[in-house]
């Protein structure tokens, strides 16, 4: 049972690590008063970008700069709308999504003519799971032992670096210079212009941890956590991570937590196809799957406590009315 | 100073025309950067979609499905709420269909199954918008985060019910037994071959007309009766609206239902006139479509009309296209999509407020 | 007439069931030097319609792939009489279609048998794609081989999902072959198309074995492949186009199992160190027996049971 | 200026700036000698704002330069302004609400990359200043916790936080209760001690009078006077800032009241943040008689016109109205106060009075749109709406007279007009205006006036609200003056004029008559 539950764990760090990048990202764009649906588009647009890259270039690393580079790329054409013509944000990122949607596949087939995917990667392509020392020698350890060597050890560097962003992210959010400007930004940005600080200048920055965090999530798909791209690979994670950033109510560590939670339904789900629990019968993988959304649905209903975003969120910053 | 001196056709054919320009450069761009020659490609999408009778048929049967998302978008949008959620109210739309015609295809005429058919397609669009209507409207949630996680919901839910229940048994997909033919909606190469009109043996049917009507009806409703009076009030001036005692909230989740209820029509195309059984995601985007076409087509029935066929016809012809040049495939139209609600929907600013300039500066000369 | 092909929505570059028809196809055209038209629909509409496309342009015979398109393929044919139509893995009765049906618990079986053999606790894993009886008669096959060879064995079975996205998500592949892994098992066999991809890589991580479907997949992880279960698609699509082109294709229904080489397992250079002689003679023993009748395989599509 | 002595603290030339066709400041010029307080006063639209925040950098003037310390600098944005010692307080405050008060104080003047060195010096500086200038704080608060007075307070630290020499307060007691606004002119005059300059803005002449030493005066986006405060009085300032205006005389014959369509009792109403904008106001509204309202905008008259409107519901309070009563438990909404016979012609004609994006015809309706005059059993009598647009854009000399025109394609009076005709033709027996002339030109408000007359004469009850003196008094039979949410006097029309209103309305008017 506990090996079980250790297991389900581990298998919740590696699903989970997706979305707390992406959750991240939301959380500094959104911050900022960027509303970003985007993500989605995002991940996908770097985990096709790192795929291929890393496959031309047999480098994970190259891949993922690649990945990043696109990620950015994408979050640039989302504040070149947003930030500087006062586009809508939700419209923008609809577009950067099915934009994304559509090219990741045509480029693909034009460039590896495989249908829409990218070749299978292997060896330095890929991030390889790292042995933490003396794993093996613990693994036997009662308890501990299998926390250590199966838990916490045997990730990719991706992995490690996603935990690592969220105390990261925390830091920078509430203890730097810029985080203050940012969280301003998001939350009053005549404030911030009066401030005399530039409210363009900080939503772009936003936006660019944004795209670089989106791109390292799309990267982990395809070249960490899979061996290749595949089409629609990101599979809803983009809207998920926004889900988990409105239930984690905009906040470094609560985000995770959703985004663990998520992550632990999801690792749930992969095990219960078919599976018939004494008593209860077949439980219905959908109704696993479908969980966080529904979560999110009562928590902006109010039912489950209340989400309260940044207050410009959205809205585009006009300093004249004429 | 104003919008006084700027010619009513900039608005109206000017900048939609300029920003799908801007698109279809973009997208040539793309195919060029592919290898391919944009122009070649350009003459294939065209023969496909227009050059022979049944790529009509196909082009408009896939224009039926766009009216009616992007009839959903907009009826929403003119009330001021930015309906994501077509996709999934599209689904279960299919499923009010798909339960009807399972229900009474052995034992009722077609006369019978049709209009409730009909009639369960709208209820069951509109059932699944009213939730998030109903959070906007008295509790505030932003109503593009809960359609969007409806959308999710909705794809789960209907797999659950088609594989537990609705799936036909020692059939390998997931599918519904197969409808007997009294619960087809009429294929239109059945009415229109005697009349000498042929659209060779596409699958275009009965729904098309029912899109069109709906176009008319959704016309007539925005602005031509009361309750569409205060749906545009409450759209372009919420606080106008309150000075007028219009019930915002109950104009909102009305909105939302006729908007989900359009989205559910798509069911009616899909599932009775073409699939004739319920299956997974037949929806396949049209309700993110929806979105490129009303805002392509300025909310309004006839441009929506227009940018249906435009998309149907990028639909059809991006499948021949596909057929013809293997490198090009069809997620190209998605492309062009994509590209579409860039330009014309975030990016509207930035030809618009040039070009108003530049014929106000005119004007003012 | 011009032979042509309609693969099914994954795509012929799925690895597994297309590229095995893929294969058939560019093998054909390399003898023959005759092109095969291909067409590779993006949704449920276009598989229709590019049917009718082919058909109303004369290609004949069109090798239709995967129970998806039966009714596709049913509508059409009938519209088109003089069109002969080849359809892989599903069933219909009309004057100008041929179907290809194989016996895959057949070619499970002894994978099922070798990863018993292979395994060295005594636990084997399924993994599965869609939930489907194809699927299942694959599980059933397997697990009846495996049981031949260790009674005691334990097999996992797990199914990816109950939708047709089930056959292409590598990530819950790689999960589910970690789970079974983490209970035991050591040899798992994903008969998953374009899922078994994430099987494999999980097995390569974990230095484990995993077992290939459709195509030989033996190459996709040298080294930790113990076999593919072979389906001859790309024989069903060159023997059309060859039969055709002889003038003795004929409709009807064509099952093909371990005794017309429709099924088998795989061995190359890429698994040849993990099959012992031992192993191979065993092996070689079973097929005998299975294709003599002294084996009876159980068909899980028979009775849509697993007793056996 | 070849033989000034000392440089002024600030000196603007010739500052000009266009809001598309709005001119809201022309050719400023403005010397402030450093060490002193310098009032601005002008009504409202008059630029002051506008003003300032090119002073700040907030917007960049079109023409002109500003001098600091005799130099010119070259402000273009907020950031050189404060570069150059100046600090500002605005009309809405720039805060960071679920900040703390140190947060705030340190928003883009963080001293380093990395916080807590900042927020360490800031704590102890605004340890300081508090001392020094007696601005207490705690500056752990959240921000939106805080009353607005010690709000204010934030924004002042703000400033003087980042150096300032010269501060600007955009209005800042508009929003403070009396004892709040002495303790800010004690605060200002401690500042000046230290050699701060301080420019300050506000609509009531006791505070001017009382704390500055210079004033300058503007309308209509032009300085008209500069006055040593010393050497003027309330009575001249109040003429200045209303200027020598064309003196609209309205023929009108003695008001004949009879009997009461509305009555009013103890209306009060709360905000969303709970600030109780509306205070206990009783009114009554009598067929064939105007009520004016008169009061410096921002005192309650919005509020008033919406609650009495049923736009929004009172909190406290009744209204009797054609023999119904309407309390915050029994609320009637704007649709259901038409069927009362109240008509309302609202403030602001963009917000709220119209759907500009609407052809003439449609907004011509807004309101009455569920009148079955307009309405068949589905559909909508366009053609109905169409020909009585037409009839009455021809008898309200509506220009152009096309009623498929857009609503946003009249000009402001035109628009008034359209507003006006929809709600006067509906006959209603009470009607509720507000602003009936803001932005409309000199023929135009003749004949608005007039037809407010005429409707009166027929025995409707009106109720005006306007800032316009000159219009209240021409129009109105009684007169209310509201301030800070309550009515603080009322007066007959033939008793009022325009110095005793100026001084009601900026409630100077007790100190005056206590000190008379
Ligand atoms: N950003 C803007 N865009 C367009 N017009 C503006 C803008 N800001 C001010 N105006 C216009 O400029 C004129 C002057 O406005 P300003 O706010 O400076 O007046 P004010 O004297 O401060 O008035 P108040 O006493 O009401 O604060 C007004 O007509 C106003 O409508
Ligand atoms: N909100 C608006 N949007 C677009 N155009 C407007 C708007 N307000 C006014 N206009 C246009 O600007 C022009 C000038 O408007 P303004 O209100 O200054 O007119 P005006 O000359 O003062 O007219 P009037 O004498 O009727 O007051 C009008 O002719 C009108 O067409
Ligand atoms: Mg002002
Ligand atoms: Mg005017």
């Amino acid at each position: 049972m506990f090996e079980t539950l250790i297991l389900m764990l581990d298998a919740t760090m590696r699903v989970s690590t997706p979305l707390i990048f992406a959750a991240l990202a939301g959380l500094y764009s959104e911050r900022a008063g960027i509303v970003d649906i985007g993500l989605e588009g995002k991940i996908l647009g770097s985990a096709f970008a790192a795929a291929a890259a890393a496959s031309v270039f047999d480098s994970a690393w190259i891949g993922l700069c690649f990945g990043i580079t696109a990620s950015v790329a994408l979050a640039m054409i989302h504040g070149f709308a947003c930030i500087t013509h006062r586009g809508d944000h939700i419209v923008s990122g609809v577009a950067i999504n099915t934009i994304v949607a559509g090219l990741t596949v045509t480029l693909s087939m034009y460039w590896f003519g495989m249908g829409g995917q990218t070749p299978t990667l292997s060896g330095d392509a890929r991030f390889l799971s790292i042995t933490l020392p003396f794993a093996d020698a613990l693994a036997d350890v009662p308890v501990l032992g299998l926390i250590y060597s199966e838990l916490l050890s045997g990730h990719n560097i991706l992995v490690y670096l996603a935990f690592a962003m969220v105390p990261m992210t925390y830091w920078v959010i509430y203890k730097t210079r810029f985080g203050l400007r940012l969280r301003a930004v998001g939350e009053n940005p005549h404030a911030v212009d009066t401030a005399g600080i530039s409210v363009a200048f900080i939503r772009y920055r936003a936006l660019i941890i944004c795209g670089i965090l989106c791109g390292i999530a799309g990267a982990y798909l395809s070249t960490a956590h899979n061996a290749g791209f595949l089409k629609d690979m990101s599979a809803g994670k983009g809207y998920m991570a926004l889900a988990a950033l409105i239930f984690g109510k905009w906040r470094p560590v609560p985000v995770l937590l959703a985004c663990l939670l998520f992550g632990f339904l999801d690792a749930v789900a992969v095990r219960m196809q078919g599976v018939v629990i004494p008593g209860i019968g077949e439980v219905p993988v959908q109704a696993i799957e479908v969980l966080p959304y529904v979560l999110t649905v009562l928590l902006l209903a109010g039912f489950i406590g209340k989400a309260i975003g940044p207050k410009a969120v959205g809205r585009p910053y006009v300093k004249e009315r004429a | 100073m104003s919008q006084a001196k700027v010619p009513a056709w900039v608005n109206i054919a000017l900048i939609p025309f300029l920003n799908i320009m801007l698109a279809f450069l973009v997208s040539g761009l793309v195919i060029l950067a592919i290898g391919e020659n944009p122009i070649e490609a350009a003459s294939y999408l065209i023969y496909g979609a227009f050059g022979y009778d049944e790529g009509v048929g196909y082009t408009l049967y896939y224009a039926t499905n766009l009216i009616f998302t992007g009839l959903a978008v907009s009826v929403a949008f003119k009330g001021g709420l930015f309906n994501i959620g077509g996709e999934g109210q599209a689904y279960i739309g299919g499923l009010g269909v798909g339960l009807v015609c399972l229900a009474l295809d052995k034992t009722m005429p077609f006369y019978v199954i049709a209009p409730l058919a009909i009639i369960g397609a709208g209820v069951f669009g509109a059932a699944w918008a009213y939730v998030p209507a109903y959070l906007q409207a008295r509790r505030g949630s932003h109503i593009v985060i809960t359609t969007i996680m409806f959308n999710f919901i909705a794809s789960s839910l209907m797999v659950y019910l088609i594989v537990n229940w609705l799936k036909e048994d020692g059939r390998m997909a997931p599918n519904s037994r197969t409808f007997e033919e009294n619960a087809w909606l009429p294929y239109l190469h059945e009415f229109l071959s005697p009349l000498g009109i042929d659209i060779g043996d596409s699958p275009l049917n009965f729904a098309f007309v029912i899109a069109l009507i709906c176009c008319v009806l959704v016309w007539a409703l925005l602005w031509h009766t009361r309750w569409g009076y205060q749906l545009r009030t409450l759209g372009t001036n919420p606080t106008a609206a309150k000075y007028a005692g219009i019930d915002t909230s109950k104009v909102t989740i009305w909105a939302m239902l006729i908007s989900g209820g359009l989205a559910g029509f798509v069911g009616l195309n899909e599932i009775m006139g073409v699939n004739h059984s319920l299956l997974l995601n037949f929806t396949a985007g049209y309700g993110f479509a929806g979105i490129a076409v009303s805002l392509m087509g300025r909310n309004h029935p006839v441009g929506i009309i227009m940018a249906a066929i435009l998309f149907g016809a990028l639909y059809q012809g991006g499948a021949e296209l596909a057929f013809e040049i293997p490198t090009i495939t069809p997620e190209i139209v998605v492309v062009i999509q994509g590209l579409v609600i860039l330009f014309s929907g975030a990016l509207e600013h930035m030809f618009k407020d040039r070009i108003e300039g530049f014929f106000i500066r005119r004007s003012v000369a | 007439a011009d032979p042509a092909v309609v693969y099914d929505q994954a795509g012929k570059f799925d690895k597994s069931f297309n590229e095995g028809v893929y294969n058939g196809v560019k093998k054909y055209t390399t003898d023959s030097g005759v092109q095969v038209r291909e067409f590779e629909p993006k949704n449920e509409a276009q598989v229709e319609q590019g049917l009718r496309r082919l058909a109303k342009r004369g290609y004949s015979p069109i090798v239709t792939v995967g129970f998806n398109m039966t009714s596709a393929v049913e509508k059409v044919a009938k519209d088109f009489p003089k069109i002969n139509f080849t359809l892989i893995d599903g069933v219909i009765d009309l004057p100008n279609v041929q179907s290809v049906v194989f016996k895959e618990h057949e070619g499970s079986f002894l994978v099922g048998a070798l990863a018993a053999m292979a395994s060295k606790t005594d636990t084997v894993g399924f993994i599965g794609g869609m939930d489907i009886p194809l699927i299942r008669k694959f599980g059933c096959g397997y697990e009846q081989g495996v049981k031949y060879a260790s009674s005691s064995a334990t097999v996992l079975q797990n199914m990816t999902g109950s939708t047709g996205a089930a056959f292409n998500d590598p990530t819950k592949g790689s999960e589910l072959a970690k789970s079974q892994f983490s209970k035991g098992a050591d040899v798992v066999f994903a008969a998953a198309g374009g899922t078994g991809m994430g099987v494999y890589q999980a097995a390569k991580d974990e230095g484990k074995l995993a077992i290939g479907v459709d195509s030989n997949q033996n190459h996709i992880q040298p080294g930790t492949m113990l076999t593919s279960m072979v389906k001859r698609v790309d024989q069903a699509a060159y023997n059309t186009y060859k039969d055709a082109a002889a003038g003795t294709w004929k409709s009807g229904l064509v099952v093909l199992g371990l005794a017309q080489g429709g099924v088998d397992w795989a061995l190359d250079d890429n698994n040849a160190g993990l099959i012992t002689a031992d192993m191979k003679a065993k092996i070689k023993d079973i097929r005998a027996k299975i294709i003599s009748g002294d084996i009876k395989v159980h068909d899980y599509m028979s009775d849509n049971t697993c007793n056996y | 200026m070849t033989n000034k002595t000392t440089p002024y603290a600030i000196e603007l030339r010739d500052i000009s700036k266009r809001f598309g066709a709005v001119q809201a400041n022309k050719d400023i010029c403005l010397q402030v000698p450093a060490g002193t307080i310098h009032g601005i006063i002008g009504e409202n639209g008059a630029g002051k704002s506008t003003l300032m925040s090119i002073i700040y950098g907030f917007y960049e003037a079109d023409t002109g330069f500003i001098e600091v310390d005799g130099k010119r600098v070259d402000i273009r944005s907020s950031q050189d302004a404060i570069n150059a010692g100046i600090g500002m307080v605005h009309q809405h405050f720039m805060l960071v609400e679920n900040f703390t008060v140190l947060e705030n104080v340190i928003l883009g003047a963080e001293g380093g990359a990395i916080l807590k060195g900042g927020i360490d010096t800031a704590r102890v500086e605004l340890q300081r200043l508090a001392q020094e200038y007696s601005l207490d704080i705690d500056v752990d608060a959240i921000v939106e916790e805080l009353p607005v007075g010690l709000q204010q307070r934030v924004e002042i630290l703000k400033a003087l936080y980042r150096g300032a020499r010269i501060l600007i307060l955009d209005e800042p007691t508009g929003v403070l209760t009396p004892q709040e606004a002495d303790h800010l002119f004690r605060i200002l005059k401690a500042l000046k001690e230290q050699g701060v300059t301080v420019l300050l803005i506000t609509h009531k002449l006791r505070e001017i009078m009382a704390s500055t030493d210079n004033i300058s005066v503007m309308r209509q986006g032009q300085m008209v006077a500069h006055r040593e405060t010393a050497h003027t009085d309330k009575e001249e300032l109040a003429e200045l800032m209303v200027g020598k205006k064309v003196r609209l005389t309205v023929d009108k014959d003695d008001a004949k009241p009879s009997g009461t369509f509305l009555s009013a009792r103890n209306l009060s109403q709360f905000d969303s943040q709970g600030v109780k904008r509306l205070k206990n106001v009783s009114l009554e509204l009598r067929a064939g008689e105007i009520l004016g309202i008169a009061g410096v905008s921002g005192n309650g008259q919005s509020e008033l016109l919406n609650v009495l409107a049923g736009i929004e519901p009172m909190s406290e309070g009744e209204i009797h109205i054609a023999g119904q009563v309407i309390t915050a438990k029994a609320p009637k909404d704007a649709a259901e106060m038409r069927e009362l016979k109240m008509a309302h012609v609202p403030e602001d004609r963009h917000k709220m009075g119209l759907v500009t994006g609407f052809e003439a015809y449609e907004a011509a309706v807004l309101g009455y749109h569920n009148s079955p005059v307009y309405n068949g059993k589905i559909l909508m009598h366009r053609k109905v709406m169409i020909d009585e647009c037409n009839e009455r854009m021809a008898a309200w000399d509506v220009r152009p007279p096309n009623p498929h025109l857009k609503t946003a394609n009249f000009s402001g009076g035109n628009q008034q007009k359209i507003v006006i005709a929809r709600e006067v033709e509906q006959n209603p027996d009470i009607l509720l205006i507000g602003q009936p002339t803001r932005g409309v030109d000199i023929g135009a408000i003749e004949n608005i006036h007039e037809q407010i007359v005429k409707l009166r004469d027929s025995g409707k009850a009106i109720l005006l609200v306007s800032v316009e003196l000159d219009e209240i008094m021409a129009l109105s039979d009684r007169i209310l003056v509201m301030f800070d949410g309550a009515v603080v006097g009322e007066l007959d029309a033939k008793d009022a004029d325009e110095r005793t209103l100026g001084l009601m309305m900026a409630n100077a008017y007790n100190d005056e008559e206590v000190s008379a």
